[in-house]
C-alpha cells in the first residue's frame, strides 16, 4: 500500500527550512506548495520570472500577465517581485535558490538525473530544468518508484538522455525517501505499509538498507 | 529624443525577408508579439529561424507560423504544447535544436551586451554539450555559450514611449527585455504608447537605444494557457 | 516572506574579517554605502582587498578606509581623486589593479548569474591583456575575464523592503544592483526601509533573494564631487 | 593662430547626426553638448547610467544622486532613463552606442589610443576609456595637436601604454580635421589661419596632404 501524489508532496514540505527560496518544478512538485509547515518562511520562485509567488487566484481574478513555468495562472503575495528570464536564471545560477524539487523519468545510484527527453516519443524540451539541474546545492526529486511499465526509475545509470550529472541529493517516491551517497541509494524512510522488501524490488539501483528504518512521516 | 515611433506594423517590419533569423519574446503564449507574429503570417516570408522559448499553440502565437510552414529552424527550449510543431519535427520538416532556457536567455543578453561568448553549467554531461567546449573553473565543468546573431528581434511591453523606452508587466518580462538590442534591428510592439516624459526614467527596464522601431499595437488577445483557479 | 531585516549596521557585518575580499557599490561618492564603510572603519578590520570603481576620496567614502591603511589590494577603474591613495600606490604599501569600468560591471555581473568567465573586447592590445587568454570570435579579438569571488558586498539602495527587495535611485544606482548576490553576503542600506508589500513588485529593481542583511540606514550626507550648475 | 577649445567642440558638434546616441568624455567632449545643431535630435549617454542626459542644473537644484561620468551634478530631459553600469556597458559594448568622443594623450598613423597612463607619473585608471575604445565604431578625438611640452600627439607609434588598437576614426584639433586612413593620417580640414606647414610640422606621423584643403567650419 503506496502513498497518494499529495503525500508525497506532504514529505516534501518537511524538508522546507525557515528562510528557503524553492523552485517547484511541474507535477507533484508543485503540490508541495501547498504544505508548507506554518512555522516557518519561504519564498517560491518561478523560472519564467517571479519570486513570491503566491495560490491560483480565485475566479474572475485570472491575469494573462501572471503565470508560473507550467504557464498556470498565479497570483503575487506582498513582497514579491518581477524580473526578466536572465535575471530569473542568474538565481538558479548563481546559487541563490536554497532548493529545487522536481520531477524525474530516472535517477542513477550517483544521482544523475534523465526528465527531459524520451528518444523515438516526441520531445518536448529541457526547459530549465538542465539550468536548475547544474546549478541547484539541493535537489529533491518527486517522483513514482517505477514507471508505467513496471520499471524502476532508480537505476544503476540512467538509460535515458540525461538531464544533468551526480546532483540529486533525495528521492520522495510513493514507496520511500532515499538519498544519494557514495555508496549508491541509501533507504532513508518507508511509506506507511511499504516493506523494506517491495522498496528493494522496486530499486534496480544498488541499495543500502540500514538496520532500522523510520516510517515515513507526513 | 530620438524618436523611434513608426505608424503601423507593416513599417515595423520594413526589411523582413525569408531566410533571417528572428528572436520572439514570451514565455508560453505570456507577453507575446501578437502583432508582429500576425504581421508574419501576412507576409509569408519562409525559412525563418526563429528563437523563442516556447513555439505557440495549434493556432496561435508562433504556431501561426508553424501552420504555415514558415519556419525552417526552431530555437526553444520547451515545445510540448504544439501538434503541429510535433507533426513536422518528427517528418523532418522542421530542424529543432533544443536549448536549456537560462542558456537561451544567457545567449540573448549576451548579444545584447556585446559579450561574443560565456560560460555555463547548464547541459554539462548532457547531449546540449555535444561539440561545445567545456572549461573547468574552480573544480566545475562549464560549456562555452556562444551570443545569437538575429536579424530581427520582437518584442512586446506593456508601456513605451515615443523614444523606444520600454515598461513590461509582471511574468510577461520574461523573454522581452534580454532580445532588444540582441539582433540587427529591434522592434517593440506595446499596449500603450506614450508621448515622451510620461515614463519615470527610474521604471524604465529597456532604456529606448535598445529599440529601434515602437508601434502601438491592437487587439491584444493575451490568451492564457493554463486557467487555474483556486477552491475557496 | 523571508524577513532579512537586521537592527543594526554593527549587526549587518556580522563574520566580518581582515584580509577578506569586499565589494562596494557606488560611482565615486554617488550611491556608495556610506553606513557600512564608516562601520569598517570602526571594527579597524586590515589588509582588506576592495572591488569598488573608485576608491573614494581623501577623507570620504572608501578614502577612510585608506586613512586607516585598512585596504591592502584596490580593484578600481579610476582612482585620481585621491591624494593619499596616490601616496599609498606609489610608495607600494597599496597594490592597485586597475579594470576597466564595464570589466569591473560585467565581472560583478558574472558572478551574481553564476557565469564563471566571458569574453570581451575591452583592453585587448593593452597591458590590461597581459596574462590573460585571447580568443577570436567573428574577426575581432576579446580576452576572456572571470568572475569575481568576494566575502561581502556592500551596497545602497533608496528604498528598500523587509524582505530585500531594493529600488535604487538616479545615477545612484550604477554598481550597486549587479553587486547584490555577487559575494558570499550582500548587506544593503537603505534610505528609507519600508514594510513588506509596500514596493510595487513591478518596479523592484534587485529582487530581495540576491540581499541577505538589510538596514535602515541614517546620517547620509551624499556628498557631492563637482557641483557644476548653469549660468542662466 | 589656434582655435579654442569650444570650437574644436563646434566643430565636432558638426558630425552629429539624427537619431545619435552620443557619448561624451570629459574634457573637451563634454562641451560638444552645448553645440547640437537645432534640426537634429541626439541623446547622451554617460556611462555611469544615463541616457538622455540634460544640461547642468540651475543652482539649488544639484542633486546627489544624478551626476555624470565626471561625477558633475547633471539634469535629465524628458525620456531619459536610469540603468546599471552593466547596462550602461552593455549599449557600449553592443554597439547601440552611435558615437564616442573622447580625448587623447597620444594618437597612431592606425588609430591606436593612448589616453589613460603616463609611466612614472599618478595612474589615474582606464575608467570606461577601454570598453568605450574596444567597441564604438565610430570614435573621434578631441584633444590639442601638441602635449605641453610642445611634442606632437599624432604620432607614427604611441608611446605611452595602449588604451585601444585601431579604433579611432578622426581627430579634430585646434589645428586640423585629421582622418585615420590605411596610408596614414590624413588632412581634411586646416583651421582658419592655420597653415598646411604648421600642421605638417606639429605631426609626427605620416600626413597625407591632398591637393586642396578646406577650412574648418564651425
Amino acid at each position: 500500500m503506496a502513498i497518494e501524489k499529495k503525500d508525497i508532496a506532504k514529505r516534501i514540505a518537511k524538508e522546507l527550512k525557515n528562510g528557503f527560496y524553492v523552485n517547484l518544478g511541474i507535477g507533484i512538485p508543485t503540490l508541495v506548495a501547498n504544505y508548507v509547515p506554518k512555522e516557518i518562511e519561504v519564498e517560491f520562485q518561478s523560472e519564467n520570472g517571479i519570486l513570491g509567488m503566491g495560490p491560483f487566484p480565485i475566479e474572475g481574478k485570472e491575469d494573462a500577465d501572471l503565470i508560473n513555468a507550467g504557464k498556470q495562472t498565479i497570483t503575487s503575495l506582498a513582497g514579491a517581485s518581477f524580473f526578466d528570464s536572465a535575471m530569473s536564471f542568474a538565481m538558479i545560477r548563481g546559487k541563490h535558490v536554497n532548493l529545487t524539487i522536481l520531477g524525474a523519468m530516472e535517477v542513477s545510484e550517483n544521482g544523475d538525473i534523465s526528465n527531459w527527453k524520451i528518444p523515438g516519443k516526441l520531445v518536448k524540451g529541457m526547459g530549465g530544468a538542465m539550468d536548475l539541474v547544474a546549478s541547484a546545492e539541493n535537489i529533491i526529486v518527486a517522483m513514482m518508484h517505477v514507471n508505467k511499465k513496471g520499471y524502476s526509475k532508480l537505476l544503476p545509470k540512467c538509460n535515458l538522455p540525461l538531464t544533468g550529472l551526480k546532483c540529486v541529493k533525495r528521492i520522495v517516491t510513493e514507496l520511500a525517501v532515499i538519498d544519494i551517497t557514495p555508496q549508491g541509494f541509501f533507504l532513508v524512510e518507508h511509506a506507511p505499509g511499504v516493506s523494506i522488501n517491495e522498496i528493494k524490488d522496486a530499486t534496480a539501483g544498488k541499495l543500502i538498507i540500514p538496520n532500522n528504518v523510520p516510517e515515513m512521516q507526513f | 529624443m530620438v524618436n523611434k515611433t513608426v505608424k503601423s506594423v507593416t513599417k515595423a517590419l520594413d526589411g523582413i525577408n525569408s531566410g533571417m533569423t528572428l528572436m520572439f519574446g514570451g514565455f508560453g503564449l505570456c507577453g507575446i508579439p501578437e502583432n508582429s507574429i500576425l504581421e508574419l503570417v501576412r507576409l509569408g516570408v519562409s525559412d525563418l529561424r526563429c528563437i523563442s522559448n516556447n513555439a505557440g499553440v495549434d493556432n496561435f502565437g508562433l504556431g501561426l507560423l508553424l501552420q504555415q510552414k514558415q519556419i525552417k529552424t526552431m530555437i526553444a527550449s520547451y515545445v510540448g504544447e504544439n501538434a503541429e510543431f510535433e507533426r513536422q519535427m518528427l517528418s523532418g520538416e522542421l530542424e529543432v535544436i533544443l536549448t536549456p532556457q537560462g542558456t537561451i536567455a544567457e545567449k540573448c543578453r549576451a548579444a545584447q551586451a556585446g559579450i561574443p561568448a560565456f560560460f555555463t553549467p547548464a547541459g554539462f554531461g548532457t547531449e546540449v554539450a555535444e561539440g561545445k567546449e567545456i572549461r573547468l573553473f574552480h573544480g566545475k565543468n562549464y560549456i562555452m555559450e556562444e551570443a545569437y546573431q538575429a536579424d530581427f528581434a520582437f518584442v512586446k511591453a506593456w508601456k513605451g514611449d515615443e523614444t523606444g523606452n520600454l515598461i513590461f508587466r509582471g511574468t510577461a518580462r520574461n523573454f522581452n527585455p534580454l532580445m532588444c538590442g540582441a539582433a540587427k534591428i529591434t522592434v517593440a510592439e506595446v499596449e500603450e504608447l506614450l508621448p515622451v516624459g510620461a515614463l519615470d526614467p527610474n521604471q524604465v527596464h529597456i532604456p529606448g537605444i535598445l529599440v529601434n522601431r515602437i508601434f502601438q499595437g491592437s487587439g491584444y488577445e493575451k490568451r492564457i494557457e493554463q486557467r487555474t483557479i483556486r477552491n475557496i
